[in-house]
Protein backbone atom coordinates (compact mmCIF):
# COMPACT_ATOMS: atom_id res chain seq x y z
CA UNK A 1 0.00 0.00 0.00
CA UNK A 2 2.91 1.92 0.80
CA UNK A 3 4.55 1.88 -2.87
CA UNK A 4 0.85 2.71 -4.14
CA UNK A 5 0.69 5.70 -1.90
CA UNK A 6 3.99 7.22 -2.79
CA UNK A 7 3.19 6.59 -6.59
CA UNK A 8 3.64 9.60 -9.05
CA UNK A 9 0.44 9.30 -10.88
CA UNK A 10 -1.58 10.12 -7.59
CA UNK A 11 -2.64 13.65 -7.65
CA UNK A 12 -1.24 15.92 -4.52
CA UNK A 13 -2.87 17.20 -1.99
CA UNK A 14 -3.75 20.71 -2.08
CA UNK A 15 -2.40 23.03 1.17
CA UNK A 16 -5.57 23.90 1.96
CA UNK A 17 -7.71 20.74 1.98
CA UNK A 18 -8.46 18.31 4.75
CA UNK A 19 -10.26 14.95 3.83
CA UNK A 20 -11.43 12.06 6.24
CA UNK A 21 -12.49 9.21 5.44
CA UNK A 22 -13.72 6.18 8.59
CA UNK A 23 -15.99 4.75 10.94
CA UNK A 24 -15.79 7.57 13.17
CA UNK A 25 -18.75 9.88 13.75
CA UNK A 26 -18.64 12.96 11.68
CA UNK A 27 -18.37 16.57 13.34
CA UNK A 28 -19.94 19.25 11.65
CA UNK A 29 -18.01 21.82 13.74
CA UNK A 30 -14.50 20.07 13.27
CA UNK A 31 -15.00 20.72 9.10
CA UNK A 32 -15.87 23.99 9.76
CA UNK A 33 -13.31 24.68 11.37
CA UNK A 34 -10.61 22.80 8.60
CA UNK A 35 -12.49 25.36 6.33
CA UNK A 36 -11.97 28.67 8.17
CA UNK A 37 -9.61 31.48 6.81
CA UNK A 38 -8.78 35.09 6.91
CA UNK A 39 -9.13 35.73 3.97
CA UNK A 40 -13.12 33.77 3.44
CA UNK A 41 -16.12 36.09 3.15
CA UNK A 42 -18.14 32.88 3.20
CA UNK A 43 -18.18 29.19 4.16
CA UNK A 44 -20.91 26.97 2.78
CA UNK A 45 -21.13 23.62 3.63
CA UNK A 46 -23.59 20.59 3.09
CA UNK A 47 -24.32 17.91 5.17
CA UNK A 48 -25.73 14.17 4.35
CA UNK A 49 -27.43 12.53 6.71
CA UNK A 50 -29.48 8.75 6.78
CA UNK A 51 -33.23 10.26 5.92
CA UNK A 52 -36.00 7.95 7.58
CA UNK A 53 -37.31 6.71 4.33
CA UNK A 54 -36.36 6.21 0.69
CA UNK A 55 -39.62 5.93 -2.08
CA UNK A 56 -41.80 5.43 1.13
CA UNK A 57 -40.20 2.27 2.35
CA UNK A 58 -38.88 3.51 6.12
CA UNK A 59 -35.24 2.75 6.41
CA UNK A 60 -33.30 1.43 9.67
CA UNK A 61 -30.03 1.93 8.94
CA UNK A 62 -27.44 2.41 5.97
CA UNK A 63 -24.28 0.75 6.05
CA UNK A 64 -21.51 2.41 3.80
CA UNK A 65 -18.61 0.54 2.63
CA UNK A 66 -15.30 2.53 1.16
CA UNK A 67 -12.20 1.40 -0.90
CA UNK A 68 -10.88 4.34 1.39
CA UNK A 69 -6.98 5.05 -0.67
CA UNK A 70 -8.86 5.40 -3.84
CA UNK A 71 -11.72 7.63 -2.76
CA UNK A 72 -9.28 10.07 -0.73
CA UNK A 73 -7.13 10.11 -4.02
CA UNK A 74 -10.83 11.14 -5.86
CA UNK A 75 -11.29 14.07 -3.32
CA UNK A 76 -7.87 15.10 -3.96
CA UNK A 77 -8.75 15.43 -7.70
CA UNK A 78 -11.65 17.14 -6.79
CA UNK A 79 -9.78 19.68 -4.99
CA UNK A 80 -7.51 19.96 -7.85
CA UNK A 81 -10.25 20.81 -10.18
CA UNK A 82 -12.02 23.21 -7.70
CA UNK A 83 -8.55 25.18 -7.88
CA UNK A 84 -9.05 25.03 -11.48
CA UNK A 85 -12.46 26.29 -11.31
CA UNK A 86 -12.58 28.28 -8.65
CA UNK A 87 -9.19 29.46 -7.47
CA UNK A 88 -10.82 31.36 -5.14
CA UNK A 89 -11.04 29.02 -3.30
CA UNK A 90 -9.35 29.14 0.24
CA UNK A 91 -10.35 25.60 1.79
CA UNK A 92 -11.89 22.64 1.06
CA UNK A 93 -12.94 19.95 3.49
CA UNK A 94 -14.71 16.70 2.82
CA UNK A 95 -15.19 14.02 5.16
CA UNK A 96 -17.15 10.87 5.17
CA UNK A 97 -18.11 8.06 7.09
CA UNK A 98 -18.03 4.57 7.09
CA UNK A 99 -19.76 1.31 8.26
CA UNK A 100 -23.70 1.10 9.81
CA UNK A 101 -25.29 4.60 10.21
CA UNK A 102 -28.77 4.71 11.57
CA UNK A 103 -31.36 7.62 10.95
CA UNK A 104 -29.95 11.22 11.30
CA UNK A 105 -26.71 10.22 11.21
CA UNK A 106 -24.01 12.30 9.25
CA UNK A 107 -22.87 10.09 6.29
CA UNK A 108 -21.10 13.11 4.28
CA UNK A 109 -19.63 16.66 5.16
CA UNK A 110 -18.30 19.27 2.34
CA UNK A 111 -17.33 22.61 3.60
CA UNK A 112 -15.50 25.10 1.30
CA UNK A 113 -14.09 28.82 2.22
CA UNK A 114 -13.87 31.86 -0.06
CA UNK A 115 -13.79 35.39 -0.25
CA UNK A 116 -17.14 35.19 -1.75
CA UNK A 117 -20.33 33.12 -1.62
CA UNK A 118 -21.00 32.69 -5.23
CA UNK A 119 -17.99 30.68 -5.38
CA UNK A 120 -18.08 28.74 -2.38
CA UNK A 121 -21.85 27.82 -3.19
CA UNK A 122 -20.87 26.12 -6.67
CA UNK A 123 -17.30 24.75 -5.33
CA UNK A 124 -19.01 22.80 -2.82
CA UNK A 125 -22.13 21.83 -5.16
CA UNK A 126 -19.46 20.22 -7.61
CA UNK A 127 -17.52 19.04 -4.82
CA UNK A 128 -20.81 16.98 -3.58
CA UNK A 129 -21.58 15.72 -6.73
CA UNK A 130 -18.88 14.47 -8.13
CA UNK A 131 -18.01 12.66 -5.14
CA UNK A 132 -21.63 10.78 -5.67
CA UNK A 133 -20.63 9.91 -8.86
CA UNK A 134 -17.32 9.02 -8.77
CA UNK A 135 -15.76 7.99 -5.34
CA UNK A 136 -15.55 4.48 -4.68
CA UNK A 137 -17.95 4.04 -1.87
CA UNK A 138 -20.90 1.87 -1.78
CA UNK A 139 -24.05 2.09 0.14
CA UNK A 140 -26.46 -0.91 1.80
CA UNK A 141 -30.16 0.21 2.47
CA UNK A 142 -31.51 -1.69 5.56
CA UNK A 143 -35.17 -1.78 5.81
CA UNK A 144 -37.26 -2.07 9.06
CA UNK A 145 -38.46 -5.23 6.97
CA UNK A 146 -35.24 -6.37 7.07
CA UNK A 147 -34.42 -6.23 3.58
CA UNK A 148 -31.44 -4.86 2.19
CA UNK A 149 -30.24 -3.46 -0.98
CA UNK A 150 -27.07 -1.80 -2.71
CA UNK A 151 -28.22 1.85 -3.22
CA UNK A 152 -27.00 3.18 -7.34
CA UNK A 153 -26.70 7.05 -6.55
CA UNK A 154 -27.77 7.66 -10.22
CA UNK B 1 2.24 -14.89 -15.34
CA UNK B 2 1.54 -12.07 -13.32
CA UNK B 3 -0.05 -11.57 -9.68
CA UNK B 4 -2.68 -9.21 -9.03
CA UNK B 5 -4.65 -8.21 -5.62
CA UNK B 6 -8.26 -8.01 -6.63
CA UNK B 7 -10.59 -5.58 -3.94
CA UNK B 8 -14.35 -6.33 -3.42
CA UNK B 9 -16.46 -4.48 -2.97
CA UNK B 10 -20.42 -4.31 -2.39
CA UNK B 11 -22.06 -7.17 -4.70
CA UNK B 12 -18.92 -8.35 -5.63
CA UNK B 13 -17.42 -8.51 -1.76
CA UNK B 14 -21.26 -10.30 -1.46
CA UNK B 15 -20.78 -13.05 -4.01
CA UNK B 16 -17.21 -13.73 -2.99
CA UNK B 17 -18.05 -13.28 0.51
CA UNK B 18 -14.25 -11.74 1.19
CA UNK B 19 -13.21 -8.16 0.53
CA UNK B 20 -9.87 -9.46 -1.46
CA UNK B 21 -8.20 -12.12 -3.81
CA UNK B 22 -5.17 -12.79 -5.14
CA UNK B 23 -4.95 -13.87 -8.79
CA UNK B 24 -2.64 -15.22 -10.73
CA UNK B 25 -2.99 -14.09 -14.52
CA UNK B 26 -1.14 -14.82 -18.62
CA UNK B 27 1.05 -11.55 -19.27
CA UNK B 28 -1.22 -9.24 -21.53
CA UNK B 29 -4.23 -9.74 -19.44
CA UNK B 30 -6.62 -6.77 -19.46
CA UNK B 31 -8.73 -5.55 -16.73
CA UNK B 32 -12.04 -6.37 -18.34
CA UNK B 33 -10.84 -10.28 -18.73
CA UNK B 34 -9.97 -10.53 -15.15
CA UNK B 35 -13.67 -8.95 -14.11
CA UNK B 36 -15.11 -11.55 -16.73
CA UNK B 37 -13.05 -14.77 -15.20
CA UNK B 38 -15.00 -13.19 -11.88
CA UNK B 39 -18.12 -13.11 -12.83
CA UNK B 40 -17.67 -16.59 -14.84
CA UNK B 41 -17.14 -18.20 -11.43
CA UNK B 42 -20.27 -16.07 -10.02
CA UNK B 43 -23.40 -15.87 -12.35
CA UNK B 44 -25.03 -13.87 -10.08
CA UNK B 45 -22.77 -10.70 -11.11
CA UNK B 46 -23.14 -10.79 -14.59
CA UNK B 47 -26.37 -8.67 -14.34
CA UNK B 48 -23.53 -5.82 -12.87
CA UNK B 49 -21.27 -6.15 -15.65
CA UNK B 50 -22.45 -3.41 -17.65
CA UNK B 51 -22.62 -1.25 -15.08
CA UNK B 52 -18.49 -2.20 -13.41
CA UNK B 53 -16.13 0.43 -13.42
CA UNK B 54 -12.22 -0.44 -12.93
CA UNK B 55 -9.47 1.28 -11.55
CA UNK B 56 -5.89 0.33 -10.89
CA UNK B 57 -3.63 1.45 -8.48
CA UNK B 58 -6.46 3.86 -7.09
CA UNK B 59 -7.04 5.47 -10.37
CA UNK B 60 -9.77 4.82 -12.53
CA UNK B 61 -9.17 3.19 -15.53
CA UNK B 62 -10.80 1.86 -19.49
CA UNK B 63 -11.82 -1.67 -19.95
CA UNK B 64 -8.49 -2.55 -22.20
CA UNK B 65 -5.89 -1.69 -19.47
CA UNK B 66 -3.61 -4.01 -19.43
CA UNK B 67 -2.38 -5.14 -15.90
CA UNK B 68 1.19 -5.38 -14.80
CA UNK B 69 2.22 -7.62 -12.02
CA UNK B 70 1.72 -6.36 -8.40
CA UNK B 71 -1.31 -4.45 -9.61
CA UNK B 72 -3.76 -3.15 -6.90
CA UNK B 73 -7.30 -3.68 -9.14
CA UNK B 74 -10.71 -2.93 -7.89
CA UNK B 75 -14.28 -3.39 -9.70
CA UNK B 76 -16.51 -0.84 -9.08
CA UNK B 77 -20.23 -1.14 -9.18
CA UNK B 78 -22.33 1.77 -9.33
CA UNK B 79 -20.85 4.19 -6.45
CA UNK B 80 -23.45 5.64 -3.87
CA UNK B 81 -21.45 7.46 -1.65
CA UNK B 82 -23.03 10.60 -0.13
CA UNK C 1 -44.69 48.13 18.34
CA UNK C 2 -47.44 45.36 19.57
CA UNK C 3 -49.74 46.72 17.23
CA UNK C 4 -47.44 47.04 14.22
CA UNK C 5 -46.19 42.95 15.17
CA UNK C 6 -49.78 41.71 15.35
CA UNK C 7 -50.89 43.56 11.74
CA UNK C 8 -52.93 41.46 9.91
CA UNK C 9 -50.60 42.21 7.07
CA UNK C 10 -47.75 40.31 8.48
CA UNK C 11 -46.63 37.39 6.91
CA UNK C 12 -46.80 34.58 9.43
CA UNK C 13 -44.05 32.70 10.40
CA UNK C 14 -43.72 28.87 8.92
CA UNK C 15 -43.53 26.29 11.70
CA UNK C 16 -40.20 24.96 10.67
CA UNK C 17 -38.42 28.30 10.53
CA UNK C 18 -36.16 29.96 12.81
CA UNK C 19 -35.06 33.36 13.17
CA UNK C 20 -32.76 35.32 15.08
CA UNK C 21 -31.30 39.25 14.69
CA UNK C 22 -29.29 40.55 17.38
CA UNK C 23 -25.80 41.58 18.73
CA UNK C 24 -24.90 38.34 20.17
CA UNK C 25 -22.16 36.17 18.79
CA UNK C 26 -24.15 33.47 16.07
CA UNK C 27 -23.19 29.87 16.57
CA UNK C 28 -23.41 27.41 13.42
CA UNK C 29 -23.93 24.80 15.86
CA UNK C 30 -27.25 26.32 17.25
CA UNK C 31 -28.40 27.06 13.31
CA UNK C 32 -27.71 23.40 12.43
CA UNK C 33 -29.30 22.10 15.39
CA UNK C 34 -32.28 24.01 14.25
CA UNK C 35 -32.24 22.35 11.00
CA UNK C 36 -32.05 19.33 12.18
CA UNK C 37 -35.09 16.81 11.53
CA UNK C 38 -35.79 12.88 10.47
CA UNK C 39 -36.98 13.74 6.95
CA UNK C 40 -33.75 15.59 5.86
CA UNK C 41 -31.17 13.88 3.44
CA UNK C 42 -29.31 16.89 3.64
CA UNK C 43 -28.64 20.23 5.25
CA UNK C 44 -26.57 22.94 3.10
CA UNK C 45 -25.71 25.63 5.58
CA UNK C 46 -24.37 29.34 4.38
CA UNK C 47 -22.16 31.21 7.10
CA UNK C 48 -20.82 34.91 6.46
CA UNK C 49 -18.02 35.92 8.09
CA UNK C 50 -15.95 39.74 8.29
CA UNK C 51 -13.26 39.58 5.75
CA UNK C 52 -9.73 40.98 6.19
CA UNK C 53 -9.82 43.26 3.58
CA UNK C 54 -12.43 44.62 0.94
CA UNK C 55 -10.84 45.76 -2.89
CA UNK C 56 -7.15 45.57 -1.53
CA UNK C 57 -8.13 47.61 1.59
CA UNK C 58 -7.35 46.33 4.58
CA UNK C 59 -10.39 46.11 7.14
CA UNK C 60 -10.78 46.26 10.66
CA UNK C 61 -14.55 45.66 11.84
CA UNK C 62 -17.90 45.85 10.35
CA UNK C 63 -20.61 47.97 12.30
CA UNK C 64 -24.34 46.58 11.18
CA UNK C 65 -27.28 48.34 11.97
CA UNK C 66 -31.06 46.41 11.13
CA UNK C 67 -34.33 47.83 11.56
CA UNK C 68 -35.17 44.45 13.64
CA UNK C 69 -39.34 43.83 13.44
CA UNK C 70 -38.92 44.51 9.74
CA UNK C 71 -36.12 42.20 8.88
CA UNK C 72 -38.18 40.10 10.26
CA UNK C 73 -40.70 39.86 8.57
CA UNK C 74 -38.09 40.17 5.30
CA UNK C 75 -37.23 37.19 6.66
CA UNK C 76 -40.92 35.40 7.24
CA UNK C 77 -41.33 36.19 3.08
CA UNK C 78 -38.39 34.31 2.48
CA UNK C 79 -39.58 31.59 4.34
CA UNK C 80 -43.21 31.74 2.70
CA UNK C 81 -41.26 32.06 -1.07
CA UNK C 82 -39.19 29.38 -0.20
CA UNK C 83 -42.13 27.12 0.32
CA UNK C 84 -44.00 27.84 -2.69
CA UNK C 85 -40.93 26.93 -4.72
CA UNK C 86 -39.37 24.33 -2.82
CA UNK C 87 -42.16 22.67 -0.81
CA UNK C 88 -39.61 19.83 0.15
CA UNK C 89 -37.83 22.19 2.36
CA UNK C 90 -38.58 21.34 6.00
CA UNK C 91 -36.28 23.82 7.89
CA UNK C 92 -35.17 27.25 7.23
CA UNK C 93 -32.74 29.01 9.81
CA UNK C 94 -31.67 32.71 9.41
CA UNK C 95 -29.46 34.40 12.04
CA UNK C 96 -28.16 37.87 11.66
CA UNK C 97 -25.82 39.81 13.98
CA UNK C 98 -25.92 43.38 14.72
CA UNK C 99 -22.91 45.55 15.73
CA UNK C 100 -19.71 46.19 15.86
CA UNK C 101 -18.01 42.78 14.30
CA UNK C 102 -14.30 42.33 13.64
CA UNK C 103 -12.29 39.96 10.94
CA UNK C 104 -13.23 36.80 11.14
CA UNK C 105 -16.67 36.91 13.10
CA UNK C 106 -20.04 35.76 11.58
CA UNK C 107 -22.14 38.00 10.60
CA UNK C 108 -25.14 35.57 9.40
CA UNK C 109 -25.97 32.27 8.94
CA UNK C 110 -28.55 30.38 6.85
CA UNK C 111 -29.79 26.73 7.11
CA UNK C 112 -32.39 24.69 5.08
CA UNK C 113 -32.50 21.59 5.58
CA UNK C 114 -34.11 18.89 2.40
CA UNK C 115 -35.05 15.34 1.67
CA UNK C 116 -32.63 15.85 -0.96
CA UNK C 117 -29.40 17.71 -1.66
CA UNK C 118 -30.38 20.03 -4.97
CA UNK C 119 -33.19 21.67 -3.28
CA UNK C 120 -31.60 22.21 -0.38
CA UNK C 121 -28.71 24.04 -1.80
CA UNK C 122 -30.95 25.97 -3.83
CA UNK C 123 -33.07 27.40 -1.52
CA UNK C 124 -29.96 28.23 0.61
CA UNK C 125 -28.51 30.34 -1.92
CA UNK C 126 -31.95 31.98 -2.72
CA UNK C 127 -32.60 33.12 1.06
CA UNK C 128 -29.01 34.70 0.90
CA UNK C 129 -29.44 36.61 -2.39
CA UNK C 130 -32.94 37.87 -1.31
CA UNK C 131 -31.60 38.35 2.38
CA UNK C 132 -28.71 40.75 0.89
CA UNK C 133 -31.18 42.59 -1.55
CA UNK C 134 -34.19 42.85 0.98
CA UNK C 135 -33.39 42.99 4.44
CA UNK C 136 -33.20 46.28 6.54
CA UNK C 137 -30.14 45.64 7.13
CA UNK C 138 -26.49 48.36 6.85
CA UNK C 139 -23.21 47.61 7.18
CA UNK C 140 -20.25 50.52 7.70
CA UNK C 141 -16.47 49.33 6.48
CA UNK C 142 -14.55 50.71 9.26
CA UNK C 143 -10.97 50.32 7.54
CA UNK C 144 -7.49 50.08 9.84
CA UNK C 145 -6.57 53.42 8.47
CA UNK C 146 -9.70 54.92 10.32
CA UNK C 147 -11.63 55.62 7.37
CA UNK C 148 -15.55 54.33 7.33
CA UNK C 149 -17.96 53.65 4.59
CA UNK C 150 -21.90 52.43 4.29
CA UNK C 151 -21.70 49.80 1.63
CA UNK C 152 -24.20 48.99 -1.03
CA UNK C 153 -24.39 45.12 -1.74
CA UNK C 154 -25.37 45.40 -5.11
CA UNK D 1 -52.53 66.76 10.76
CA UNK D 2 -51.35 63.39 11.31
CA UNK D 3 -48.08 62.18 13.31
CA UNK D 4 -45.83 59.57 11.93
CA UNK D 5 -42.93 58.37 13.60
CA UNK D 6 -39.60 58.02 11.08
CA UNK D 7 -37.14 55.55 11.97
CA UNK D 8 -33.63 56.73 10.32
CA UNK D 9 -30.79 54.24 9.84
CA UNK D 10 -26.70 54.28 7.91
CA UNK D 11 -26.57 57.91 6.26
CA UNK D 12 -29.85 58.83 7.70
CA UNK D 13 -29.20 58.26 11.03
CA UNK D 14 -25.95 59.92 10.55
CA UNK D 15 -27.07 63.03 8.78
CA UNK D 16 -29.73 63.45 11.88
CA UNK D 17 -27.68 61.97 14.53
CA UNK D 18 -30.62 60.19 15.85
CA UNK D 19 -32.16 56.97 15.27
CA UNK D 20 -36.02 58.05 15.42
CA UNK D 21 -37.79 61.24 14.20
CA UNK D 22 -41.72 62.23 15.18
CA UNK D 23 -43.10 64.12 12.06
CA UNK D 24 -46.17 66.17 12.34
CA UNK D 25 -47.25 66.01 8.35
CA UNK D 26 -50.86 67.31 6.56
CA UNK D 27 -53.00 64.62 5.25
CA UNK D 28 -52.38 63.19 1.89
CA UNK D 29 -48.66 63.26 2.27
CA UNK D 30 -46.92 60.83 0.42
CA UNK D 31 -44.17 58.92 1.59
CA UNK D 32 -41.90 59.85 -0.85
CA UNK D 33 -43.23 63.62 0.50
CA UNK D 34 -41.45 63.41 3.92
CA UNK D 35 -38.59 61.91 2.57
CA UNK D 36 -37.58 65.50 0.29
CA UNK D 37 -39.01 67.03 3.41
CA UNK D 38 -36.29 65.32 5.19
CA UNK D 39 -33.78 66.05 2.59
CA UNK D 40 -34.03 69.74 2.34
CA UNK D 41 -33.15 69.86 6.31
CA UNK D 42 -29.75 67.76 5.36
CA UNK D 43 -28.79 68.99 1.96
CA UNK D 44 -26.07 66.26 2.44
CA UNK D 45 -28.40 63.30 1.65
CA UNK D 46 -29.72 64.22 -1.82
CA UNK D 47 -27.20 61.92 -3.46
CA UNK D 48 -29.31 58.91 -1.89
CA UNK D 49 -32.87 60.53 -2.75
CA UNK D 50 -32.85 58.39 -5.59
CA UNK D 51 -31.67 55.15 -4.71
CA UNK D 52 -33.94 54.92 -1.07
CA UNK D 53 -36.62 52.78 -0.88
CA UNK D 54 -39.48 53.07 1.88
CA UNK D 55 -41.15 51.53 4.63
CA UNK D 56 -44.23 51.48 6.18
CA UNK D 57 -45.41 49.41 9.28
CA UNK D 58 -42.91 47.18 8.46
CA UNK D 59 -43.86 46.82 4.51
CA UNK D 60 -42.11 47.88 1.46
CA UNK D 61 -44.51 50.56 -0.33
CA UNK D 62 -44.27 52.95 -2.93
CA UNK D 63 -42.96 56.43 -3.01
CA UNK D 64 -46.78 57.26 -3.50
CA UNK D 65 -48.24 55.51 -0.60
CA UNK D 66 -50.27 57.76 1.73
CA UNK D 67 -49.29 58.25 5.06
CA UNK D 68 -52.29 57.62 7.78
CA UNK D 69 -51.73 58.60 11.76
CA UNK D 70 -49.72 56.41 13.99
CA UNK D 71 -47.55 54.98 10.80
CA UNK D 72 -43.87 53.95 11.74
CA UNK D 73 -42.15 54.93 8.29
CA UNK D 74 -38.22 53.45 7.40
CA UNK D 75 -36.23 55.04 4.66
CA UNK D 76 -34.04 52.82 3.36
CA UNK D 77 -31.25 53.67 1.73
CA UNK D 78 -29.05 50.98 0.26
CA UNK D 79 -29.04 47.64 2.21
CA UNK D 80 -25.82 45.35 3.03
CA UNK D 81 -26.92 42.76 4.95
CA UNK D 82 -25.16 39.26 4.83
Amino acid sequence: MTSLLSSPDLTPQHPGDRFLIGPEPLSLAQAYNQADDAANGAVVAMSGMVRNQTGGKPVEALDYQAYEPMALQVFRQIGEQIRQQWPEVTRLVIHHRTGRLTVGEISVLVAVGCPHRGEAFAACQYAIDTLKHNAPIWKKECFSDGSTSWVNCC
Amino acid sequence: MITVTVKLFAAYQDAFERSELTMELPEQTRVVDLCDRLIAQRPQLSAWRSQTRYGVNLQFVEPEQVLNHGDEVVLIPPVSGG
